[in-house]
């Protein structure tokens, strides 16, 4: 239980970009967070006093570039509760991740008929990889149904798994509808049948508390720019004996041991994964982004979110004319609408003339649309930052919204 | 009868705010006739991520002529402005057109941002393709 | 001509780190380049005014963010004088963009039995993705030797290629030895046989003026870090014939057109290309990089930088214990050094001592090394803040450290 | 006669500044006999991207003994530390040594920073997985 109520106001005062615009109701955090003063201060401050290039040279910028950038990946770590730092590697994001476990894992370990299980929930990131490579090595995507809410169907789950198995893909928070799957009961069955399970924690990472040994999965990715971070950085996270046996990926500098034309050896993990120069500066902007989530009190910060998301439903359950898209038990700080006489679209434009920002669309999980036989919806999603008069402001202009639209 | 370029400007350029405008192009939207189902197919869907629109161009008596509509009505009340734009147009006037710079004037060239999110943009590929 | 001298101290000014440290003798120049205020500026303000998700939102920043980023796309564009800045994808860096071609381009258009041919200046990073994609197609590799002064050997260059030469990469400046290769001739020989050329820009960008019109190459890369942008962003140029041509290689958000279970069709180019949410304040940082590149007199620029090298060369050249490793002609601005009697790690840790920084080691260019027997190099690599008083203060030090370590 | 950790302790700590330290490195490196060439193979040398070292390890009465050697005097120098920390030292020791704890204490940190560039903390990962 939070001791004290979470002050989200006080937090906005943090965030240069909201302070600027105290008229902007900033409600499409799914798609990127806006970024703390900490963080953009933190990669200025890399790049005023420290910058060199790491890993390569002996002078005393790059030490400290070093022992910056390999701190950062402990934080990642520390983050994540993760065994040891060598299982986190940095990517440009969620979706680099999954494809290199895609093309490194995927490729050196599944054959022709084997089977990958993605949910129908997944966003396209967790779903095109796969497809891919069950083009190139004849491999079967199964996907798993969703009931009526927007849960997923664990009786037709546990139908699928077999023992072609090898990998379940799922989300640990569906961008689109909110809905949390039951990780733990997905991964416990996945494990009664020896397959993997890649979690795709990119909409999890800013909202829940992630513990990946808790978790017993295989491999785990998300976004930096996701959970109050830069653009341009992200994490896998892979336990230790997966990372061994995967061949490289990419190739360049960082990843070998010792190149030459007649035969080149690579490198340990994480770095036989992260050829060329890395996202250095970027980072040592999500590690203090990390540092700033870590440092709020969890529990409250959860219990915030929640609160508005439920303040924002309640209201619109009240209403004939909006149909909330997801309506799972336990869902994340994110709604989803769809409206009997107006398109989310022309909804949006309305909202946004008045500075509520949302986002309209298929949210990049057309699969899931398909499932609900829409073709977009409107969707509010939470953050820290948001305050109850953001949902009341935004309740507001959806009644003059829909009215003029009636 | 739809209304022309002039009018549509004059009515575009005295409507001020982002909201105000909107409004404008959904009450546009009206004067645009729906596309009867069986035209509302998957090859005549220009792709776009927020609506669904469609674009349908044939030649007559060597002028362009366009069927448009969308799901949405801002869209709608945009693809007004691409009809009064490019139809009955002679194919060697098609590429001297210069909608993205009407729409700057109108104050509306948010939707044509380089996003692909809206189809707009695509639509008017489609139809410089054409000519 | 340049019509007046360029004024590199006052350039110093707009570096931030340089300023605050005017002690430090910044001499790293071809691992990464310090950056212009204008660039720390430009992402920070991109975060503290616009900061959204691009392409997928129709709100008011996200439209803002869309057009920046666009925006920096055709800066890139202008830069490299490309036709379209549809020819431009945004990658992490030169590693990153190299590893696209051999695995898109080089997957989809090779068969066993052709060959690659890569000079052996390359960096690893025009090595090894080869190296990867002939280990799993059954090419084969061809290096172009060096004459003893570091040029290609342009006899031999000519001899190895032949009706089953598929590709030529080449550096278009060596970032361990400086050669510029006569890029020119290289490419005008490949078309002789049909084969694509691939210029690896990441040194040359910093320095030259480049035309992609004018070479008539098919790919070129480069990394924002090296020609003062931010890390985590790069560029892949490719003619649009070839990048229509080339199949997706990661799967995800943005790349895709429609995406289901039954089937998944692709996005055109670049957006095919750059899956996920790609490095938007980055790419902003870049173009700030390039647009403060471009403002400067580049004729006069490149001037300055090859006084420098040659105010360094000269000196050295008078002692009979220093050798310079690579001394062709119209070489870049770095000076590669062996010593007879001392070790380079050992030399440039005297050097640190005293606040020049360099770098020290096989410069991930081992083949390049080999060729030489060499195991390292202390390399002094100059930008255009350098000044000739860092070039004494180097000598003198290196007159010091010499003596010390007799 | 090598000296010892106390005496090195000592030496290193009186000496301030980062010149002055290498200077110190650099002398120490004399201390320490020159691997024969036939001993300096490919399966004695550590990675490290900057300087050769080889390391051989024994066992000898039950105690940890070392024959190291670098092509970098400012790395033999800090080969010494390494002798001084682990060399004649009995098994159960090894993972109790805080080798990283000693340099950070003589001002010698940067060294073993996360960096692979010199090959230092892999010289000290392999000694420990000897143990
Ligand atoms: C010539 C050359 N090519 C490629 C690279 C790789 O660039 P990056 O590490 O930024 O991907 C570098 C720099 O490290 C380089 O100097
Ligand atoms: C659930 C989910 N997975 C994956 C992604 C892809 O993340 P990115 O675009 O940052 O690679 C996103 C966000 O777009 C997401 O919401």
């Amino acid at each position: 239980m939070p001791t004290q109520p979470f002050d989200a106001a006080m937090l906005r005062a943090d965030f240069p970009l909201l302070a600027a615009q105290p008229d902007l109701i900033y409600l499409d955090n799914a798609a990127t967070t806006q970024k703390p003063r900490a963080v953009l201060n933190a990669e200025r401050h890399y790049y005023e006093t420290t910058n060199a290039n790491v890993h390569r040279s002996a002078h005393r910028l790059a030490h400290a570039a070093t022992e910056a950038f390999e701190g950062a990946r402990s934080t990642v770590a520390r983050f994540l509760n993760a065994a040891s730092s060598d299982e986190i590697v940095f990517t440009r994001g969620s979706t680099e991740a999954i494809n290199l476990v895609a093309q490194s894992w995927g490729r050196s370990q599944l054959q022709a008929g084997d089977e990958i299980i993605v949910s129908t929930l997944e966003h396209h990131a967790n779903i095109v990889p796969w497809q891919l490579l069950a083009y190139e090595r004849g491999l079967r995507i199964v996907a798993v149904p969703l009931l009526a809410n927007g849960q997923l169907d664990m009786d037709a789950y546990a139908a699928l798994l077999g023992n072609r198995t090898r990998l379940v893909a799922i989300t640990a928070l569906s961008n689109a509808i909110g809905t949390r799957p039951d990780l733990a009961a997905v991964i416990a069955a996945a494990a009664t049948v020896g397959a993997r399970v890649l979690v795709d924690a990119s909409q999890a990472v800013a909202h829940d508390v992630i513990d990946v040994q808790a978790l017993g999965a295989d491999f785990l990715v998300f976004s930096g720019h996701k959970a109050y971070g830069p653009t341009g950085i992200g994490a896998l996270w892979a336990r230790t004996e997966l990372l061994n046996a995967m061949p490289p990926w990419q190739g360049g500098g960082e990843m070998i041991e010792r190149v030459s034309f007649a035969g080149t050896t690579f490198n340990r993990p994480p770095y036989r994964f992260e050829a060329g120069t890395p996202p250095v500066a970027q980072a040592i902007g999500l590690a203090a982004a990390l540092d700033w989530l870590i440092a709020l009190d969890r529990a409250a910060l959860a219990a915030h979110e929640d609160a508005l998301r439920l303040r924002l439903e309640t209201a619109l359950l009240a209403r004939d004319d909006v149909r909330l898209v997801g309506t799972a038990p336990n869902k994340g700080p994110l709604t989803s609408l769809a409206f009997s006489h107006a398109h989310p679209f022309d909804v949006a434009q309305f909202l946004d003339a008045r500075g509520i920002a949302v986002r309209v669309g298929h949210h990049c999980a057309q699969p899931l649309m398909d499932a609900f036989n829409l073709s977009s919806t409107l969707r509010i999603s939470l953050s820290a930052y948001n305050v109850s008069s953001d949902i009341d402001t935004l309740l507001a202009a959806l009644d003059d919204t829909l009215e003029l639209l009636a | 009868m739809m209304p022309d370029r002039d009018t549509l400007t004059r009515q575009l350029k005295s409507t001020t705010g982002w909201e105000g405008k909107n409004r404008l192009l959904v009450q546009m939207a009206r004067e645009l006739p729906t596309l009867p189902a069986s035209l509302r197919t998957e090859s005549h869907r220009v792709q776009g991520c927020e609506s669904q629109v469609w674009l349908i161009t044939h030649w007559q008596d060597q002028l362009l002529r366009l069927q448009l509509d969308s799901d949405s009505r801002v869209i709608k009340g945009l693809l007004v402005l691409v009809l009064a734009a490019y139809d009955g147009q002679p194919r060697a006037a098609v590429a001297g057109i210069d909608f993205n710079g009407w729409l700057a004037e109108l104050g509306l060239a948010r939707f044509l941002s380089s996003s692909r999110a809206n189809g707009l943009a695509a639509i008017v590929q489609r139809i410089r393709d054409e000519a």
